[in-house]
């Protein structure tokens, strides 16, 4: 053990945990940016369609998934199912 | 006779019996088979790690990694020289390891899986995926008042970043003949998150705590932003937050700007359907298996049986108790000022090790108050620890590396 | 304060400074980005190419490829070396681009994709793919005059051929150090299909000529031989065409003989439907991913900031203009002495861009005839075209090629 | 720029011109006797057997189609059915 | 004038006209590519070989692997200095098969798709797999007494084990540049293994001995154990079957390593699912269309077209026959001894060529009798004789290889 | 030919024979001991559940592939059915 390792270490607790913090501080901040630029340029019927989508989705997969299990006695899974694009 | 004796040349008993020390190894093999087939301990890194090692163990099949010494200079061999002269092993693992592909490889398809939408709704939870990495860098100033040196000490702390392609990463470069003790630190305390998070849990925070609804707080104190077009958002995301981890912290960018783009590829959708298909099966897949076997191959008696070992084991996970208090304790400071408060929890899932920890600390939530669904929430602290450790791996090999 | 100082030593700040033309190239990466993602321009290349043109800028990450003074010599240090020198991605160029490894990977998986039904039921229009090659010699001669070397104008022509793996296996062997420009202007060109091919063709045909009815024509005279077997042709085609390449231009053997034994595999069927996914999926797959990064990562702005990219942005796009001409006058010309009339659109899809130039043809014929539909046709054309390329670059790289 | 390379360069015009008209000539010509020669030695009963087969085909696969749109709304997409050999 | 002599130094028909028995084997190519696409002999092998075949001997395309003399010294250069001076296919069969590699990658996967099963319910028959190899050493001492040197020897005599990848491996090792003619006899003696066995079994058994009935003899005499846990048992053979051959005959390791690492990972089931499908799709049809694009690459007129291919050609035959005669008298020899017979058939598939030889035998089988199913039964010596194939080949490494 | 090298090929027919046999008897030897430790320390519900299993997954398998078959005019083959963990 080496007096100058252990303030080289001490060192870098300090420049690495800044760092960090400075990054997700920024990636947050460059986060809301984008959001918040997005949401006024680009706002689209983006919320609404994804989302219900999302649930539509669901509600079809387990359509799919009860008759799937009804033919193959509950061994059978359904690996994916292709959106049309 | 004659022909006795060079059957029991043939044999490896001769060799094993010199090398007693093998067989510990092996059976420490068979422990990692069990911990990974029965415990189902991440599996699909602790098998093939343990048949590697069994492999490694047994001489005269030159399955195993030449240690440090044996392999100096051996870099500057062709592949072909390497594997006729130690075998196919040792030129894998020349050709995947010791350059540092795998890791980002498999970053990339961990980015092809990564969904950044949690992260991006809860985004003040983001922080405490920094302050989960003081256990990273508390243990490197240990290590380093234990006698490591200090690109030991980073490799050795790394592992407090809970995450596998980064503490492996890291330890290739900084020191490449720790890679099998920090590989099985990092990976099974990864898999012993269960364990360890409610251990730490119980012993830094009190009931009131725990209770805190996420869902509840989100109601009293709504956020102002909504994201009306998640789609562009999560595509966007990916490209700028490479772009800020590129300006700052340039060497973790074969790791970051990897996983980026895996995330990218998956978030553009179907117009780059194969690309996200070779990164997230072909790719990952192949990666995944390579990187298990060379890395149980790098655990030979020799390498392995070191008093360092020990010490690794010890000090990660003190490095993986470290990070979950920190990051414990950043929430408590931060509901000290805050009146929108936060669930502790999220802090514990700093450490990363997504998306067990996430899963964890839903289950301790729920177990205090069945209603207190906090896994989303979770997730965010947890998948922003993904990109601290990796910023602090960008930092230890800046520093540290050669 | 010290701490400070080592932290902006350890960003790209101060680099990015000294090199501000690196923001032009990240800009460029962006734009690259907005046409992949938002206009759907060749996604599959041009997103990881942008993404690799970014990574690649940033200083101090190591992300992109060595310009050819500083990668003087590397090929004779092991992968091992220049990964540790010079990192992952220097590392993959060197094994998979600079041994021109990749493009024949990707003609395997191409030739699993390419159906050359469409070609054997339109042999005849098959002369038309010869004929477009026009502008990739046209070119080369042009480019001469302009100042670049006989070697650089080969690889510049080349663009002309409207086939990416081609461009970038003549480029590789020919001018690795235009690579990049070279990769990006014939992918662009090739998205832009849709806008070349109808410019050229306002100022080079008539109304009556896109009129001409590429069905009703085979009905007044009707072809005399129907294929019996088609399975048996398209099995024995492959082979064949192998044979005759291989005898005549033996240079195009690595792009042709990959693309006729992927196209090979897919005839033969579920016999050989282990290898066609192979070729298909996992190969195609993963050499496209890291064929758009690695090719991404060579453009840093030492390299691509030079007037030569300019010149060969503009050269690539007269090619395009050319090739397309030349098959619509070779139709042109073919019309002055057939009672059988052909329509010009059909010489304009001897340019290649597969299938994409057959799908404008028959969009513009549509326009003119509603009841024109000579995609079919087109395709046979279209698909000759990409062995007309393939030939082309074959004979550059053997008159031009060290 | 040096004279020497425009004329090479000229002549690579033209011997490049000419192979890839050489080349597609004996592709073309290869590829009909191919036709020829398997038209007669090995027809198979291949046109009426592939044609029908393609239509057959595609029949199914509407089928198919229909039954599963039904299902998913319009969302599924077959990604592969695989003919038994 | 000038320009038509250039275009004919371009083609190959000069240096075709010079060595022109590269026709020969042009024409060997047109003769496997019949009996792989037509003859379904053994197609995933013998069509990429074929091609490879063909594609290797126009001269000019750099398709072709260098001869033992050319390539003296050649492991010393960097891939990139190969790929660069001798093309791409030198730089792959240096890189994948000069290293030996792709053998045991493609063991992984066999090893995926095996089930040990049939061998664990039938241990008994499993010595049988063992008997069958006779054929392998026998022709070992014949090829010594025709001239051959040990090392060639040992890699002929190993065509007797049935087995391509293991062939492959050894030959690599011992004889590479013999490769070529030992991969074909072995790929093509498998596949006419339903035309060698029953060819062999009627000179050596009696038509009472094919009827014995093999489940009429386990119902006469049952066996006491039954498997209570079989997955439990199906995990643990593989480690412990690796454990036996480490100890015993380390140079198999990197084959039957590799070959129960895929089993393990198969029967530990949805946990190792992403290794599973890696071993088993992507490594293992990858390996295929390389291990046999390289194979015959390597079959130039100069290396294929010796005296020596045709001694290998006999002698693979002779060491096929004569494992599948050791086999069958060897169950002979134990129906002396034994009360519950065993039909001979089950010696005979000790030869391994799985799992066609199986198939072969079942079907023989039936023939005689309608309801003696032996399938099951000599699945156990025909995996069996896998591994002892693959013993044998260790063998010979240990005792041959320098 | 040399005396030698036949020698070392007859010794090499006596050692490779005798270590394949050597081996499969230690295979055999050892699966036998595992089987009957399996059998006495972790004997589960193991036979029976994976052997109903497999007939069930046939009979299930089998009820599938007639309803495809329906479907598909016999044209279509079911390429996986993955069981559900
Ligand atoms: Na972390
Ligand atoms: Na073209
Ligand atoms: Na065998």
């Amino acid at each position: 053990m080496d007096e100058n390792s252990v303030i080289e270490a001490l060192s870098l607790l300090a420049i690495g945990m800044v760092t960090v913090f400075v990054i997700l501080g920024l990636i947050v901040l460059l986060a809301k940016t984008l959001i918040r630029v997005i949401n006024r340029y680009f706002p689209e019927s983006a919320i609404a369609h994804t989302q219900s989508a999302l649930y539509a989705d669901d509600e079809v997969v387990t359509v799919i998934s009860a008759a799937v299990d009804q033919l193959t006695g509950g061994r059978g899974e359904i690996v994916e199912i292709n959106e049309i694009n | 006779m004659e022909i006795i004796n060079k059957l029991y040349d043939m044999t490896a008993i001769g060799q094993l019996l010199e090398e007693p020390l093998s067989f510990l190894m092996i059976l420490l093999g068979f422990v990692l088979l069990y911990l990974g087939i029965k415990k189902k301990f991440e599996p699909l890194l602790l098998i093939p790690i343990a048949f590697g090692v069994i492999l490694a163990n047994f001489p005269g099949g030159q399955m195993g990694v030449l240690d440090a010494d044996q392999a100096k200079g051996l870099s500057d061999s062709t592949v072909m020289q390497i594997a006729a002269d130690h075998g196919i092993m040792n030129m894998l693992y020349f050709l995947l390891i010791k350059t540092g592909l795998l890791p980002p490889l498999i970053f990339l398809g961990v980015g092809a899986l990564t969904d950044f939408g949690p992260m991006l709704r809860n985004l003040r939870l983001a922080y405490f995926g920094a302050a989960a990495q003081i256990g990273i860098f508390t243990v490197v100033v240990s290590a380093v008042l234990l006698g490591f040196s200090l690109p030991e000490a980073g490799a050795l702390g790394i592992i407090g970043g809970a995450d596998g392609p980064t503490a492996i990463y890291t330890a290739i470069i900084l020191a490449p003949h720790l890679l099998g003790p920090i590989a099985i630190a990092a990976y099974s305390y990864m898999a012993l998150v269960p364990v360890i998070i409610p251990f730490v849990v119980r012993f830094t925070t009190k009931e009131k705590e725990l209770k805190i609804n996420m869902k509840a707080e989100d109601a009293k104190y709504p956020s102002k932003t909504t994201i009306k077009n998640l789609k562009a958002v999560k595509i966007v995301f990916p490209i700028a937050l490479t772009c800020i981890i590129a300006l700052i912290v340039p060497s973790s960018l074969p790791l970051i700007g990897l996983l980026m783009f895996g995330n990218l590829i998956k978030e553009v959708g179907s117009d780059t359907k194969r690309l996200f298909t070779a990164a997230s099966e072909t790719i990952m897949n192949t990666a995944t298996i390579l990187l298990g076997l060379l890395i149980g191959a790098t655990m030979t008696a020799y390498t392995f049986l070191q008093f360092q070992t020990l010490l690794i084991i010890i000090g990660g996970l003190f490095a993986f108790i470290i990070s979950i208090a920190g990051g414990i304790f950043a929430v408590k400071i931060y509901n000290l000022f805050a009146t929108k408060k936060i669930n502790p929890l999220i802090g514990a899932t700093g450490l990363s090790a997504v998306p067990m920890a996430s899963r964890v600390a839903n289950e301790i939530a729920l177990k205090h108050d069945p209603g207190n669904h906090l896994l989303q929430y979770a997730m965010s602290s947890n998948i922003s620890g993904v990109i601290g450790s990796a910023v602090a791996a960008g930092v230890l090999i800046t520093f540290l590396g050669t």
